[in-house]
């Protein structure tokens, strides 16, 4: 299969500290790909220089071939790579839909840089319906965002990720801050949804059963590096994996802002 | 939808102020005159508040519109009221367009005293040029309308058609923008910068965007005023006519083009009554005022309109 | 015995009793009182030494007025026997707010005119409105020229002279006193007033004696309030003669400053409007200082009944000796009372003689009703009229802007007091321009020029 | 003669003032991120007290040097009275409310204590001149300065040094520097800050007095004084950073030099030097020249 996402000696420092060193991935189209490591290892250093939010000090970042490394959230967004947030960043004051439909109207209002793979179907409010069912959000339609429970948040938060129409969609700690029995709930709302539009996903988690239930393949972080990846049941049972990052989970990370 | 609704209830109330010109009192007709100028430059208020942003130096363009309403009557020979509207909106436009660059990357606190050191640096521009009369200012007087001289009772009329036209269009043309995608973005940003990034939408130009239709609308505001008071000076420019602005805006409301307007009649009634019956604490009326509208309404008094009418209170304030 | 009299001495005699005495009664049932309009600051940096005055001034003088206290040719009661009630209204704001308020006091409260306005800008503002309102109004004491020079109106009248004056005099009497000065500076707040009240004086100055070198000209903002840059300017300038136009908290917060700096010790202070700080700061003016009340205005005045009654109902009042603002306002309630009464009496002089026609009452009636507004205008125009200040004469501005002569004087301090002495009368011809002539022009022509 | 040494006395005696006037400014917005116009107002009771209090006390003509306690105690008296019933009695409900709507509130409130004091003293202008010119002269330059001006240099200096040891070395101003950088935190972690802003705001509000009172027996104080100076002070914060001590210091010393200068050798420029400094500093630097970038956690 096609690799749409091709990272290649990326390599970023905070003063003293290494986020990543030599960080190679590349991804296949379609791929479901988890991020695992413990707090600080770097997976969402990675997370943020895909998605231009850091820029690497060194390496190369190609997305579907072309050259994105540096480029601004907003232009690789355009391009078709989106992220959701392990702190939703929602419209607070907006009803769910039009948390969404700010999205899609971007899109629509399109203008240059836009992909033609964003291009919507059908009217702005129909691409809305269609995100709001495919994410069990239709009943919450008219409510203010800031105000929903935190699952629904995560919910919206991703939604409105994919509402774009992003190739690529890379999720940080989806599950972080939801109920134990809601989490696989909103896991399998999101896959659903992401099978659906055949988007490639990469995503950071720190539950195991969530990744092992729901990846292909898995890359290990460690000190901002990769010390391991390939399918779960490989990466999971490798030594270093199991001691530095099975060994000891970090709880999630509290909310300390909105 | 709210679409069709508000338009049309925006053409009916301009064409009911039309019909009622001729019967109304005078002091009425300076009365809406004076409100609709004002509640122009609020509109421009609004926009800047859906963004989050709040300026205190605001009279930087209602005073740079009146000047330039003024020069284009006084010294370029265009005593006509849709000239002098037309130049008040370009020098706005062509200000703005370039502070805009600027102002674009600042935020709360900051994007505020920013506008308030431009404001004050016009207003001491302003003070310095005594061939534009320095702190007296000088008289307007426009003597036609599209070409067409008016005096006495005509002129009266006049003036006051073309600002109520003025303030319809403007109104009518901002609630067509702030429903439209572009315009919507305003909201986003207020609540979420990152998001609109990650979105694919440019906040800075967006942020850009809306302050140059911000000022474009002052600037209008202040040539309107020029026509209907017939006399500039720098005092437009000067920080407590920005405070008003912002005052007049957090009064209203931000939830429909009608707050602003809406809000500026019932400020100048409260100004001007209070100037009448209490001349020697005015000043105190309108403190109690402001400080009750932010106790009891803080959605503005829009809000109370959208409570009547048992919507949930799409109005907020700045920041 | 009355078929002997001529119908107009009848008709003057008549005037006089009626108006005295009856005219209140004939009147009853058409009009019962007048409503003047006053505009002054209330707050503001302006409401102390000017707005308040002006109002306790103005309340007083009507009070006055309608008990009929005020000495000759004005003690008729009221106007025309008609008492007056004030609608007082503050002039803070701006010229903007203020043409909206002067259109709510013409048009919901209807006063029949509008005595007002300290600010220039709200002069130059309100004139047009007045205009387009056709009512009369009498502005009290704003100096700026512009307002008859750039335009002319109907329905304004300004009953105090303008500023340029105020500048020409000073010049003359300090070239007078001291011939020798060569170096001089100025401290004029930066606004319309204090710009124009430097450049009328430099002007001036540099006509009568080219010779003068300006070292300094500071232009502190309005409201300053701290001036310890501008003193060490003007000290290291070292100037013979230092003018300023400061008045106000301004001019008492720069005196407070520059006194203990011994800023005056080697010059000549002149301060143009300088006299209602006299009282106030005995021992910071330096003795010597030129100062004006912009007009023959409290010291300058002469003694006369009308200035001992200006006198005693402003101490009666404010408890202190009236300022030029007070005398101000005294110049424009009797400008309007003056000219009122005198298109009353000519109304009653030219109605038939009584008895050629069989109505009497209806003559009576209609000669004795109140003047309208625009046979009031018609006798204010070029009206000359007696005021605590002396003779007041509306000869600029096609009759609408007085002229008054002006006098400056030179301070002494003794036991306590600061007393004003040397004290030069200059003439209106002297130190106003002839009518249709721009200040500037009249100044830079070396004060020759003449209306082509 | 050289004008540089005037040019820089000048700056000083002039920053001096500048700083005690801005200094409670920058602290309440630090700790309670609140612009507060009232500023002025407080600023205006500190001079009017001043007046009535020194001028009372020499009008009985007890001890002329008195008359510099009555300086303090009047700014001690709008501090405790006015701070506490502002804070208590208005400003605690409404800290719920965005940045920019207490600004406004404070504006509201600036608009009523203008007429209070109109009302409370009139619209005469009010001196009582003799502090200033009680302690003889001294020379710089051959120019002549009341030993006065040397007071305010020192209230300027001390007020900074107390302030920044207050900060910097006690708990209770370990606590405040904790509220102002992490409001929730900190209370989380257990500090008062109900009772932290209160203490803030009188003290913000005593300094406020304190610069009326010191610059009183150097001007008239008249209606309106306080309009006059918030601006300014607005211009000083904000160039130094909103919040910051040392930057209200240095933003002082900045616009008293360039104004100082500009009266000597430009004055033409007085009148909008501060606001061009003011324009120039933001341009260069978004947030004032002391001011801390805040990283967003995504």
């Amino acid at each position: 299969m096609a690799v749409i996402l091709d990272a290649r000696g990326l390599e970023k420092r905070f003063g003293a500290v290494t986020a990543a060193s030599n960080i190679n991935v590349s991804v296949e189209q379609g791929a479901i790909v988890g991020l695992i490591g413990s707090n600080g290892a770097g997976k969402t250093t990675f997370l943020n220089m895909v998605t231009g939010y850091l820029r690497p000090d060194a390496g190369s970042i190609l997305f579907d071939g072309r050259d994105i490394t540096g480029q601004k959230p907003r232009r690789i967004t355009q391009q078709g790579i989106c992220r959701s947030f392990q702190i939703p960043q929602l419209y607070n004051s907006m009803s769910v839909a039009e948390n969404l439909m700010v999205g899609v109207g971007i899109v629509a209002s399109g203008g240059r840089g836009w992909a033609a793979s964003n291009a919507l179907d059908g009217t702005p409010e129909q691409a809305v319906s269609r995100m709001l069912e495919q994410f069990g959000l239709a009943g919450l339609r008219h409510r203010q965002a800031g105000l929903l429970p935190e699952g629904t948040r995560k919910l919206l938060d991703i939604a409105m990720a994919m509402v774009v129409r992003p190739r690529v969609l890379l999720l940080d700690e989806p599950t972080s801050g939801v109920s134990a029995d809601e989490k696989f709930a909103l896991m399998d709302m999101v896959m659903a949804a992401v099978r659906a539009m055949q988007v490639t996903v990469l995503f950071v988690e720190h539950d195991m059963e969530v990744v092992e239930r729901y990846v292909q393949r898995i890359l290990a972080f460690y000190e901002g590096r990769i010390i391991a990846d390939g399918p779960p049941a490989e990466v999971l049972r490798d030594v270093e994996v199991r001691r530095f990052v099975i060994g000891e989970q970090d709880p999630p990370a509290g909310d300390r802002h909105a | 939808m709210s679409v069709h609704r508000t338009s049309v209830a925006l053409v009916a109330a301009a064409g009911a102020l039309l019909a009622l010109g001729p019967v109304i009192p005078n002091w009425a007709v300076s009365l809406v005159n004076v409100s609709l100028g004002i509640g122009v430059v609020v509109l421009g208020m609004m926009v800047l508040m859906r963004t989050g942003l709040v300026s205190f130096g605001h009279g930087l363009y209602y005073c740079l519109g009146a000047y330039a309403a003024g020069l284009a009557s006084n010294r370029f020979g265009a005593p006509d009221m849709l000239a002098m509207v037309a130049g008040g909106a370009l020098a706005a436009l062509l200000v703005s367009a370039v502070l805009g660059l600027l102002l674009a990357k600042y935020r709360e606190i900051f994007f505020a005293m920013l506008s308030l050191a431009f404001s004050m640096i016009l207003y001491g521009l302003l003070v310095k040029s005594a061939d534009l009369g320095s702190t007296d200012g000088f008289n307007v007087h426009a003597k036609s309308i599209a070409g067409f001289a008016v005096e006495g009772d005509a002129h009266r009329l006049g003036v006051y058609s073309v600002i109520v036209i003025t303030a319809a269009l403007c109104a009518l043309l901002l609630d067509a923008y702030l429903r439209s995608h572009r315009g919507r973005l305003a909201e986003a940003i207020r609540d979420n910068e990152l998001r609109v990034e990650y979105m694919g939408a440019s906040v800075f130009a967006t942020v850009h965007l809306n302050y140059v239709i911000s000022a474009v609308l002052a600037g209008v505001g202040g040539a309107l005023m020029a026509i209907h008071i017939g006399h500039i000076d720098p005092e437009m420019t000067y920080w407590p006519q920005s405070g008003e602005f912002v005052f007049i805006g957090i009064l209203s409301g931000t939830g429909s083009v009608f707050a602003p307007l809406l809000g500026s009649v019932v400020f100048e009634t409260v100004r001007s009554y209070a100037y009448e019956k209490s001349p020697d604490t005015w000043q105190m009326v309108l403190g109690v005022t402001m400080l009750m509208v932010i106790v009891f309404l803080p959605g503005g008094l829009w809000s109370l309109a959208s409570r009547l009418r048992g919507r949930p209170d799409s109005a907020r304030t700045g920041g | 015995m009355i078929k002997a009299m001529k119908p107009s001495r009848l008709a003057a005699a008549a005037t006089a009793i009626v108006l005295a005495l009856g005219a209140p009664v004939l009147m009853a049932q058409q009009k019962t009182s007048i409503k003047v309009g006053f505009v002054t600051f209330l707050s503001g940096p302006a409401a102390g030494p000017f707005g308040v005055p002006a109002r306790q001034a103005a309340e007083a003088i009507v009070e006055s007025l309608n008990a009929g206290k005020a000495p000759a040719p004005y003690q008729i009661k009221g106007i025309g026997g008609l008492p007056l009630e004030l609608v007082v209204i503050d002039e803070a704001g701006g010229a903007t707010k203020q043409v909206s308020e002067y259109r709510t006091l013409v048009q919901r409260q209807e006063v029949d005119f509008v005595i007002g306005y300290i600010g220039s800008g709200d002069c130059l503002a309100i004139a047009p409105v007045a205009e387009e309102l056709k009512k009369l109004t009498v502005f009290f004491d704003c100096g700026t020229p512009r307002i008859f020079e750039e335009a002319s109106y109907k329905y304004v009248f300004r009953t105090r002279p303008h500023a340029t004056m105020d500048a020409v005099a000073a010049t003359l009497y300090l070239l007078d006193n001291r011939p020798a000065v060569k170096r001089i500076a100025g401290i004029n707040q930066n606004y319309a007033y204090g710009q124009d009240s430097w450049n009328d004086f430099e002007a001036t100055i540099k006509v009568l004696k080219p010779e003068v070198e300006i070292v300094t000209s500071q232009m502190p903002k309005f409201g300053a309030g701290q001036y310890g840059a501008e003193i060490s300017a003007l000290a290291g300038a070292n100037p013979d003669v230092i003018h300023s136009s400061l008045w106000g908290g301004d001019l008492e917060a720069f005196m407070l400053q520059a006194q203990p700096r011994d800023l005056f010790k080697k010059n000549i202070l002149v301060l143009v409007a300088g006299e209602p700080y006299l009282h106030r700061l005995p021992g910071k003016i330096p003795d010597g200082t030129v100062v004006g009340a912009r007009g023959v205005n409290a010291v300058f005045a002469a003694d006369s009944p009308l200035k001992r009654w200006l006198t005693d109902l402003y101490k009666a009042k404010a408890g202190i000796e009236p300022n030029y603002p007070a005398y101000s306002v005294a110049n424009a309630f009797l400008g309007v009372k003056a000219a009122w009464e005198k298109a009353a009496a000519k109304k009653v002089g030219s109605a038939i003689p009584m008895g050629a026609n069989k109505n009497v009452k209806e003559e009576m009636e209609k000669a004795y009703a109140p003047p309208t507004q625009e046979e009031v205008i018609a006798m204010f125009e070029k009206l000359s009229f007696d005021t605590p200040s002396g003779k007041v004469q509306m000869s600029l501005g096609k009759g609408h802007q007085a002229v008054t002569g002006t006098a400056y004087g030179t301070t002494r301090f003794e036991n306590g007091v600061v007393k004003v002495g040397n004290i030069k009368y200059y003439p209106a011809e002297r130190v106003n321009p002839p009518e249709g002539v721009s200040s500037l022009d009249w100044i830079k022509s070396g004060f020759r020029a003449t209306a082509k | 003669m050289s004008q540089i040494p005037a040019v820089l006395a000048d700056a000083v005696v002039y920053a001096s003032w500048l700083f005690v006037i801005a200094v409670g400014l920058t602290l309440i917005y630090g700790v309670m991120k609140i612009l507060n116009i009232a500023h002025g107002s407080l600023y205006a009771l500190g001079a009017y007290s001043a007046v009535t209090l020194a001028g009372g006390w020499l009008a009985k003509g007890y001890a002329p040097l008195g008359s510099y306690a009555m300086l303090a105690l009047a700014a001690l008296l709008v501090g405790l009275i006015a701070g506490p019933v502002i804070e208590r009695g208005l400003l605690r409900f409404l800290y719920a409310k965005d940045e920019i709507v207490l600004v406004l509130v404070t504006y509201a409130l600036f608009l009523i204590l203008e007429d209070a004091i109109k009302l409370t003293w009139g619209v005469d202008p009010m001196f009582v001149a003799e502090p200033y010119a009680l302690l003889g002269n001294f020379e710089i330059a051959g120019l002549t300065y009341p030993t006065y001006t040397l007071v305010l240099v020192a209230a300027a200096i001390v007020v900074g040094l107390a302030l920044w040891w207050a900060l910097g070395f006690t708990r209770s101003g370990k606590m405040l520097l904790a509220v102002i950088h992490d409001r929730e935190m900190s209370a989380a972690m257990g500090v008062n800050v109900g009772l932290t802003y209160f203490v803030t705001f009188t003290i913000g509000a005593f300094l406020a007095a304190l610069g009326g009172a010191l610059t009183a027996p150097t001007i008239s104080v008249v209606t309106g004084m306080g309009a006059e100076v918030i601006v300014t002070a607005f211009a000083v914060v904000v160039i130094g950073g909103l919040g910051s001590l040392g930057g209200a210091a240095l933003g002082a010393v900045i616009v008293g030099l360039v104004r100082s200068a500009a009266v000597h050798y430009q004055p033409e420029l007085e009148l909008f030097s501060i606001y061009l400094v003011m324009a120039a500093v933001l341009i260069a630097r978004p947030k004032g020249l002391f001011s801390g970038a805040e990283v967003r956690k995504i």
